[in-house]
């Protein structure tokens, strides 16, 4: 008897100019009154054809174009990418290069999570304050990547077979003095949100994921992860040398924002300790390059997929060589990607305010997503 | 100081606007709108008598409270009849519910 | 003239103004911010007549009762998706009606010679008018408010009916 | 504000018009250096310098701002409702505007001392909801749209809590004249019997300013500023004047109603000065509270800031003030106005601490409740 309460759904058109899409990302939202009905996301604004740019590359130039890809974890980027090139051609890394290559790409994951962590903090409502401490110690990071790299954000430090030149003088004091201001910065954090009870309002049970569901989309990294489900590439396909190190993967038991929150702010003290025990394991001294590196790099024919774990999850190049020196096809699997799929069956149902902090709690990069 | 009779002039074309409304409109929430106005320009008159009055009665003051509160009540309760109404017909025109039972 | 006169006039011709708009526009949600046009005057009419108490009371209530009238309208009408017509065709008439009512009214109170000297205003004190609300008519004053729970009461149960079924 | 001698001039309406452009240039500077203010103090919680150029430490940066605003293009979007959307900012700021005029700030400073003043401020600081539904409605966007909505459910609920606090206390002091409240501090302040109406005061005023935690009608990362999203220059800065002179206005009523406003601690009579430099001293002491916690917390959600003023703020309130009734009704001692205030004021805080906590904790099918959610919203 009762007919359907006959309003008319508004369709809301968040982004690609909204300042809380993290990039040029649109989502259209159909809502009904302040419930999402419906998620269109839309993606490709910022499409450069960064994998088809790869073909036309040397093995070395591509390393650049990684950067550029994921451009807030430029190191795992570089690192999938040389390791595809080593694994083809077979080459083996020097020890002393390979635990340089780990404190770089964990400082680039606390890095980027600091990024998050700010970001997310904005999403939620906080005036610009989380936002300038996950700079202020991103800042830091990046001071030190300046000083190893010589570049800010794009480094081009990894090469195949090793890195392109030796670490800075005093690298591994300034390596530990870094780390004890991270961990200052994970506690300023940590004092700001983890605890207050708005946020915990905010985030908790909000943008709930299953774990059967979160397998089903091919979720990865912290999405996954928050779900429950305990995996990890560094720890379940080990590469590099992360086999040597003593670290936890934490998980979280709902799923939700708040979760995914929770499970970054652990992995940060959990690179912490990778990049301690990297230090007290490290070389002092070593070659950071195979002896025999031809200069002109041709890797043999044959097709090759690595998967790294990066700061948003499962980051993957995938190689085909023909022979020659560039390669024939390039994939990446970026983890953003597969997770934004997640993101209308996190969304719909919940309130108009809570889109914005599902979207920012998958830590979208956009650049990484469009390629 | 204002005359007894403008004020009541006032309140009298405010209260001819309401009828005014109140018979002119057909959605329900316009007519509402009226009727406020009507409550408020009697409300006037009950005011305007109760100072003007020679010694000064308080009853009008305490009868426009009572007006007040009693339009407050009604804006609640027609707001939510309306909106039930609006569930069920889809129309706030009160001229297409005329259907007392069904 | 006194200056209360001047300001009365001025509010007296806004406040007809603002009910002439809530009556006569086509768009429901200026009808309503012509109400409350209306009513503001309308208060500032009361405080020129010295019953600052009501003429607050009114701001009070009205401030946020119509408000909430806006955005039932906003809601039911959709009233930039759709040309919805506000008015019946019986305009001719209730403008007639209106019109007579005015009229009628007018010439009762010009006609009217009242009981008591009616050019100056007795104001009535806070505490005469209180005690006048709290103990004289007490009672009534606790029926208002028995009303106004019932009444609230009422348009909760019957908004949210759908629930239970 | 300046000392009440009667009427200048002897002619009232010349009067009028001189009080009210004295307050309108007085709310401009307060507004101009609060703007700076709480940048600056934002700036210090985030461990930044905030302005600094313009001017010495950037004290002129506010001016600066101002004149920018004054200069930029006044733009209309073209669908807009035209007048709908060009008087809402005055009906946001005129309410604010009004209120400033019952504020007393020492004995003698203040624009007009009214014997109602308390009820007049809280009557006439309910009416920019109006302006803030007409910015949202005349702008024609959805955002501006979704942000009026969410102002007017807002501002209507706390509007509540907010009385029947200012309600506790006019009741304690059995007044409604702000000055007669305060000068009945000259022992205690009342924020010591009516610890719970200090609190939700503030609370509910954050609400009736959309200041963090309750910025959601104008959230920045939400609805992009709400219904000023379409505007621009000098309408823009009146709902600025007007949030940031509510600001002020607030902080000195609480100054006054709460701590003993210009004359607590130093006995009934203190001197002129010192009666200035108490209640700023106090209404800053309010206005630094409303920024650092700007600074610090995070935006609630709608249908939790509903349910938080209905749940809990109201019911704790009507109860401070049933149990005010019993105290002053039957002459008990005052020190249990405290003790029902502050015991209250403790349970809701610690009850409403464990049950967030306790939600966070329990587990629940996230689908079936949005689910739900969907349907109660098909209303079916």
């Amino acid at each position: 008897m009762v007919a359907d309460f006959d309003t008319i759904d508004i369709n809301i058109n968040v982004g690609p100019q909204h300042p809380s899409t993290h990039g040029v990302f649109r989502m259209v939202l159909t809502v009904d009154g302040e419930l999402v009905r419906d998620l269109d996301a839309v993606v490709g604004y910022l499409h450069r054809g960064a994998e088809k740019l790869l073909e036309n590359q040397d093995y070395r130039q591509g390393i650049g174009i990684q950067d550029r890809t994921e451009y807030l974890a430029q190191f795992p980027a570089e690192q999938s990418y040389v390791m595809a090139a080593e694994k083809l051609g077979g080459f083996v890394v020097p020890e002393r290069a390979e635990y340089v290559r780990v404190i770089c790409v964990e400082l680039n994951r606390i890095a980027s999570h600091f990024m998050f962590m700010g970001a997310y903090g904005t999403d939620v409502g906080v005036f610009g304050t989380s936002f300038i401490y996950g700079f202020r110690e991103r800042e830091r990071v990046y001071r030190f990547f300046e000083e190893l790299t010589g570049e800010r954000m794009m480094y081009s430090y990894f090469r195949v077979g090793g890195l392109a030149w030796e670490v800075m003088d005093g690298f591994e004091e300034k390596a530990r003095a870094l780390l004890q201001e991270l961990k200052r910065g994970i506690n300023d954090i940590n004092g700001l949100l983890t605890r207050n009870e708005i946020f915990i309002a905010r985030t908790r049970h909000v943008g709930e994921i299953s774990a059967e569901r979160a397998i089903e989309y091919g979720l990865s990294g912290p999405v996954l992860r928050s779900t429950g489900v305990r995996w990890d590439v560094r720890k379940d396909e080990p590469y590099s040398v992360y086999d040597r190190f003593d670290f936890d993967v934490p998980v979280g038991e709902f799923g939700d924002c708040y979760d995914r929150y929770m499970v970054r702010l652990e992995e940060m003290r959990q690179a912490v300790r990778i990049v301690e025990q990297a230090l007290d394991q490290m070389p002092k001294s070593g070659p950071i390059m195979p002896e025999k590196m031809p200069r002109m790099l041709r890797l043999p024919a044959g097709e090759v997929y690595v998967p790294v774990e990066s700061a948003r999850g499962e980051y993957g190049v995938y190689l085909v060589s023909r022979g020659g020196n560039h390669p024939w096809r390039c994939r990446v699997k970026s983890p953003c990607f597969t997770n934004l799929q997640a993101l209308r069956e996190m969304t719909v149902g919940e309130y108009v305010a809570d889109s914005v902090v599902i979207l920012g709690s998958i830590d979208l990069v956009l650049s990484e997503v469009d390629r | 100081m204002i005359p007894l009779d403008q004020v009541l002039v006032f309140s009298g074309i405010l209260f001819a606007l309401g009828v005014y409304g109140v018979l002119t409109r057909r959605n329900a929430i316009a007519i509402l709108m009226s009727v406020e106005l009507m409550l408020t320009a009697v409300n006037t008159n009950f005011i305007a008598f109760g100072v003007f009055h020679r010694p000064s009665l308080a009853v009008g003051l305490v009868f426009a409270v009572f007006v007040i509160t009693v339009a407050a009540a009604e804006v609640g309760l027609a707001l939510a009849i309306i909106l039930r109404i609006y569930r069920q017909r889809t129309t706030a025109n009160v001229d297409e519910v005329d259907i007392l039972k069904w | 003239m006194s200056v209360e006169q001047w300001v009365f006039y001025v509010l007296a011709a806004i406040a007809v103004g603002g009910a002439a708009v809530t009556v006569f526009a086509r768009d429901i949600v200026r009808a309503a911010l012509g109400l409350i046009v209306a009513l503001l005057m309308t208060a500032g009419v009361f405080v020129l007549l010295s019953a600052e108490v009501i003429g607050l009371v009114q701001l009070l209530v009205y401030g946020g009762a119509v408000a909430i009238l806006i955005l039932f309208a906003l809601m039911i009408t959709r009233a930039r998706e759709v040309t919805y017509r506000l008015d019946g065709p019986q305009k001719p008439l209730a403008l007639l009606a209106g019109a007579t009512l005015a009229a009628a009214i007018g010439v009762a109170v010009v006609g009217t010679v009242f009981p008591t000297n009616t050019d100056h205003i007795n104001p009535v004190g806070f505490v005469e008018m209180s005690t006048a609300l709290f103990q004289t008519y007490a009672v009534p004053f606790e029926v208002a408010s028995l009303v106004l729970l019932v009444a609230l009461v009422g348009a909760i149960i019957i908004a949210r009916q759908e629930e239970r079924q | 504000m300046m000392p009440v001698l009667g009427y200048w001039f002897g002619i009232a309406w010349l009067d009028a018009i001189l009080r009210l452009a004295v307050i309108a240039g007085v709310m401009t500077v307060v507004v101009i250096f609060l703007t700076y203010a709480e940048r600056k103090v934002i700036a210090r919680v985030q461990q930044r310098l905030g302005p600094t150029r313009t001017g010495p430490a950037g004290l002129l940066q506010g001016v600066a701002d101002a004149l920018k605003l004054v200069l930029k293009e006044d733009l209309r979007p073209t669908t807009a409702d035209r007048w709908v959307f060009e008087l809402a900012p005055f009906m946001v700021f005129v309410p604010v505007f009004l209120t400033f005029v019952a504020v007393p700030f020492t004995r003698d400073l203040g624009v007009r001392f009214l014997s109602l003043g308390l009820f007049y401020i809280v009557a006439v600081s309910s009416l920019n909801i109006v302006g803030f539904i007409m910015a949202g409605w005349g702008s024609d966007n959805k955002y501006a749209l979704l942000g009026g909505v969410r102002a007017a459910a807002q501002m209507i609920s706390y509007e509540v809590p907010l009385v029947l606090t200012v309600l506790g206390v006019a009741m304690v002091a059995s007044s409604l004249d702000i000055r007669v409240i305060t000068e009945r501090q000259d022992v205690v302040p009342y924020i010591v019997w009516q610890p719970l109406a200090f609190v939700v005061f503030i609370i509910a005023g954050l609400a009736e300013m959309n200041r963090t935690p309750f910025d959601i009608p104008v959230a920045e990362s939400e609805v992009v500023g709400g219904p000023t999203v379409e505007y621009s220059g000098i309408r823009w800065s009146f709902f600025q004047l007007a949030e940031y002179s509510s600001l002020f206005v607030l902080s000195a009523l609480g100054a006054d109603l709460f701590l003993g406003g210009y004359i607590w601690p130093f006995g009934s009579n203190p001197p002129g000065w010192l009666q200035l430099i108490l209640i700023l001293v106090k209404t800053s002491f309010m206005i630094l509270m409303i920024f650092w916690v700007r600074a610090t917390f995070p935006r609630l959600r709608i249908d939790q800031l509903m349910s938080y003023c209905w749940k809990v703020l109201i019911p704790v309130t009507v109860a401070q003030l049933f149990f005010n009734g019993l105290v002053l009704v039957y002459r008990w001692p005052d020190i249990l106005l405290l003790v029902f205030s502050g015991a209250l004021l403790v349970g809701a805080t610690a009850a409403t601490a464990v049950a967030v906590r306790r939600a966070a904790r329990r587990p629940r099918d996230a689908q079936a409740v949005r689910d739900r959610r969907l349907q109660y919203a098909r209303g079916a």
